[in-house]
């Protein structure tokens, strides 16, 4: 079956900041993203749960858009600029789709 | 007093709370689902703000109302510059930390609002409807106060962060039930008093005992991130913000209940609203200073030996 | 009927509701965890399924019933039918779209329906237990009958897609507990009274602050993908349903609160069953059209204005 | 004795439960989140903890509070002996699977015994207060017996996996409430009464409805793995263990009442704490074995048959 | 550490469909596969999110399943049928496991 | 834009088995992990699926955690010697990071 060359972006990011990332893709034009739920984890800044009555602050949340590649850099230049203050972590990976009119 | 605080120590509610606090301290995996938790919270602020709103609706505006609004704006503004005044002098924190920890103690905890409510109805204690209001009022001024010494003249919060902080879900919600309470009077609360006035204290039980669970996790937290002079402010800085707090009310003129709840207001410390908003407004400010010390040192605190504290005092001006 | 229309504009039930709407609207973070609204969702189906099913017990089964069944079931059939002619001709939708969002005016909306017997009861006026029952059988021939139009002879809807909506778990909540409230009766019903009747109005006003939520969403996702024409049929669309349930209602012999529901039933739009079934049959209809009117546009005007205005329409048959 | 068998098959509560094992069944898609069943189980357990122990604190402490207690911990550690050495002779089971088995057998099924507790209070049958400590005690130590039967002699289960069975939250809030309870007697009940007691029943019901969903996966899954032998185990072991608790009950003389719940505790299997501290401790054994068989076959034979059967038996101990 | 490699399929696709693809997933006898929740996304046909009572309409769900390079065909094809006429998206990357056993 | 290349660990682990993962992770001193939920899923061992009141037993959860290459071994050592008697699936793929120092 013939497949088509993308790039999976996955960015994990501190839900209070959600917002702007997505609006950032939006911005840029990304033709789609998903937004899976996190309920724990730990990085530098210590661990979090999402169990129980917990604000916004320190939970995390990832972003999952994949992307044809001549948009790439596009958006991640942005993106590393919003998320270089902030608690992020973005990571690209190749990946190959079955229907090439999506991206 | 002694009294009062133990009978106040030995409610369900506060045990409820205790009960959390130690299954967390000792690593037990209870723990309530966050949809459950968030959905008493709405609950409990819809059902607090309501009431407020009939009470005002039955009684009647008082005068007092724009003064403890104001006086409520005045205290939440003027707090954290107190706060950031200690924490600058006693404390090893840079200033962006400080400030962060500041806004905190300038802004409120509902849940302890709401254990002073309980706690006041308990001992019979009579208190003004509004203080929903000023409850409500007092959540967001500390904020832009607390940027404002962050940045000492930097740029300034965007409108973002302030349309973010004011039409927050849970102020939304207090302060529109706030007003459907007062339009629908005594009749309405009356139709829906089953549902917001009979099960009120047993959902506060239930809440209490994940709010318990919260704080043993933050104070576990605290122990490795906090220096002393830290858990000492998150403990001596509630009393100041009362001891405010009990000026403001008696300028204003307040009952005895209502003094009491204004000095929980200026007692108690942000946890939820504030820090979903410096982690937008004030990045390079560490949670793992502001989270463990507002919800495992100052609400503790709060919730066993500061809200019978504020009370009895209060209740001396009866 | 200014009268009824402001008590009803004033009810917390529809306050709830607007508060939810406006937050929604001004881009406020208010939100109910969906966990939490399908638990209010499936409370209020077993509460009105349960009462339903225990009033058929105490009053005895009515020749009736039958009657208004089989009306439901042919106006649940037929609506579509005239909604399609309209929509073919009124607006610029495409034969599959237009077949879409006729199948969902044939079908029905339960919270449009709990929020008109929750105003049937401050008025004071009665209706039939078995309305429920009615309710539950309108659920889902429109799907049937709309993709045999958006078909037009071509390939019919496989047994798996019936059996979707039929064993819908909304559905079989609604009739089972009327089922069991039939079986327990008054005594089963006293037992649990506390828990389905007392806090129903409280539970449904928080449920509609929710709805609020949904139906601001709704409207604003459909500001840019509908045209006038398609947002104007959301709106007269009900007012013509409501008059065929109305002839349906005096010909089966429906007291006039029972009126006002089947007017109500025929006048609201499904935004649940009748989207998930679509996608699995007609997934070429664009939900960005239906979704958005049905919840956008149709059912907050029932909620506000269409409601009252079939209150009043049936009270003059008294 | 058919009475009390029909009046409680036809009880709201045994209904819904009939009513979501149908739909289960019928491959409906009905299903409870898994937040707001959570959210129900908790305020299950602190209701009847809480209830419990305002009843210790209203009727004194009894004597056969530390006999009852006693008992419940032998049969908790010796029911595993019994359902191991059958299992071993009647089933074709591995020795670890054996174990795995007989260790759900051992402990208990809270829901079973909050069944129980309804169709007492439905029947005016009076039971000691105490006997929710006693389906604590006995939730765990049949775990310890299961691994050494599985083990032989072998490597003992860890101090992780105790502590961990030990502070299970929903032990954790049973007990907590329990004491919270006693310390807060009647008074302390009276002021949360309309949140644990008013709508107790009706939250049990909607639970039900959830636990029969879950039972008919079980039993769905059962129909694959199971043997025939096995699925026979599952029926005939609550009888025996349900003699043992008469037994036992007869000797330590609880009420008939009590003689009920001890039945239904030792009839009963775990399907929740059990099942999490085996994967960890015993992952050999497989849990598409001792999941269906105490969900699907020996919950469902309790909730319809085995109740009412253990009241009966009990009542004649007048 | 020896480690095998295998492919690893992505599919995002719109609640009501999921049991369809899982359905299809059984019939070609994958070995196994997971279902992760979203909570919100935009696509082409616009944006959704989780929050509040909603119906599955619109709302997208993730399938994870890491199965032998030898059945990714066998199963692409079928998925693409299914897929192409609904919201969908798949994606295939490759990853490498430590039990070649299982998959 | 320059990036980096790393290694993303996708442990699916049952439930009852996470606590004892994550101390694993803490105890290699890797820099981070991120815990997704799982909703239902389908294995040698039958099916599972999270809607109601269930145990944790059956359940899967999912794991993420991205590592620098070097330490990728060191991880997998013990993963796979906890996961093997266990349900526990553990899979590794390539990606670029856009903040080299973050792991
Ligand atoms: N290496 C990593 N792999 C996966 N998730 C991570 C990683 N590092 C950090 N995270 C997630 O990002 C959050 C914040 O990380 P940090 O900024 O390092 O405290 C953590 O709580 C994790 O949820
Ligand atoms: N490029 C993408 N990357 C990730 N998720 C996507 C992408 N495109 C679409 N989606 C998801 O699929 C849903 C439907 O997409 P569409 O069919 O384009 O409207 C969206 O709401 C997203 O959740
Ligand atoms: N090949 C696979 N891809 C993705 N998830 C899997 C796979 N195999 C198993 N799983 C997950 O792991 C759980 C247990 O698998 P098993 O041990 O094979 O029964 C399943 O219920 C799935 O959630
Ligand atoms: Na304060
Ligand atoms: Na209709
Ligand atoms: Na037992």
């Amino acid at each position: 079956m013939q497949t088509f060359l993308k790039k999976r972006i996955e960015i994990m990011v501190e839900a209070p900041l959600v917002a702007r990332v997505l609006a950032l893709l939006d911005e840029r034009n990304v033709t789609g993203y998903t937004v899976l739920p996190a309920i724990a984890g730990r990085g530098r800044g210590g661990s979090w749960h999402r169990d129980g009555l917990v604000g916004q602050a320190g939970a995390v949340v990832q972003i999952v858009s994949i992307v044809d590649e001549s948009r790439v850099d596009e958006v991640l230049e942005p993106l590393f600029a919003l998320v270089s203050r902030q608690i992020g972590i973005v990571s690209v990976c190749d990946v190959q789709v079955i229907r090439r009119d999506h991206f | 007093m002694i009294d009062l605080a133990v009978s106040n120590l030995l409610s369900p509610m506060v045990l409820f709370f205790v009960l959390g606090l130690s299954a967390s301290l000792a690593r037990s995996d209870l723990s309530i689902p966050e949809a459950i938790a968030k959905g008493m919270a709405l609950y409990l602020m819809m059902a607090i703000g309501f009431k407020g709103g009939a009470g005002v609706a039955v009684h009647g505006i008082d005068s007092r109302l724009v003064y403890s609004l104001l006086a409520g704006l005045i205290l939440s503004a003027s707090i954290p510059i107190i706060a950031f005044c200690i924490l600058s002098r006693a404390t090893e924190l840079s200033r962006v930390d400080a400030a962060a920890v500041a806004a905190h103690y300038g802004s409120i905890s509902i849940v302890t609002f709401l254990a002073a409510m309980q706690a006041l109805d308990s001992a019979g204690l009579r208190y003004e409807s509004y203080m929903v209001a000023v409850a409500a009022a007092m959540e967001a001024p500390a904020i832009i106060v607390a940027l404002w010494l962050a940045r000492n003249g930097g740029k300034q919060p965007g409108p973002g962060t302030i349309h973010e902080v004011a039409l927050n879900g849970s102020i939304v919600v207090l302060v529109g039930s706030f007003a459907i309470g007062g339009i629908s009077g005594a009749d309405g609360l009356k139709s829906i008093a089953s549902f917001i006035v009979d099960p009120f204290k047993g959902v506060l039980c239930l809440f209490l005992l994940d709010m318990g669970v919260i704080a043993g996790r933050g104070l576990r937290d605290g122990r490795r991130t906090l220096s002393r002079a830290v858990v000492a402010f998150g403990i001596y800085m509630p009393l100041i913000g009362a001891a405010l707090g009990m000026v403001a009310a008696r300028i204003v003129g307040l009952s005895p209940g209502g003094t009491a709840l204004m000095m929980t207001l200026c007692a108690s410390a942000s946890y939820i609203a504030v820090p979903a908003a410096l982690r937008l407004a004030l990045p390079e400010a560490k949670p793992s200073i502001y989270l463990p010390l507002s919800l495992g040192v100052t609400f503790p605190f709060n919730m066993t030996i500061g809200v019978p504290l504020y009370l009895f005092v209060a209740s001396m001006f009866r």
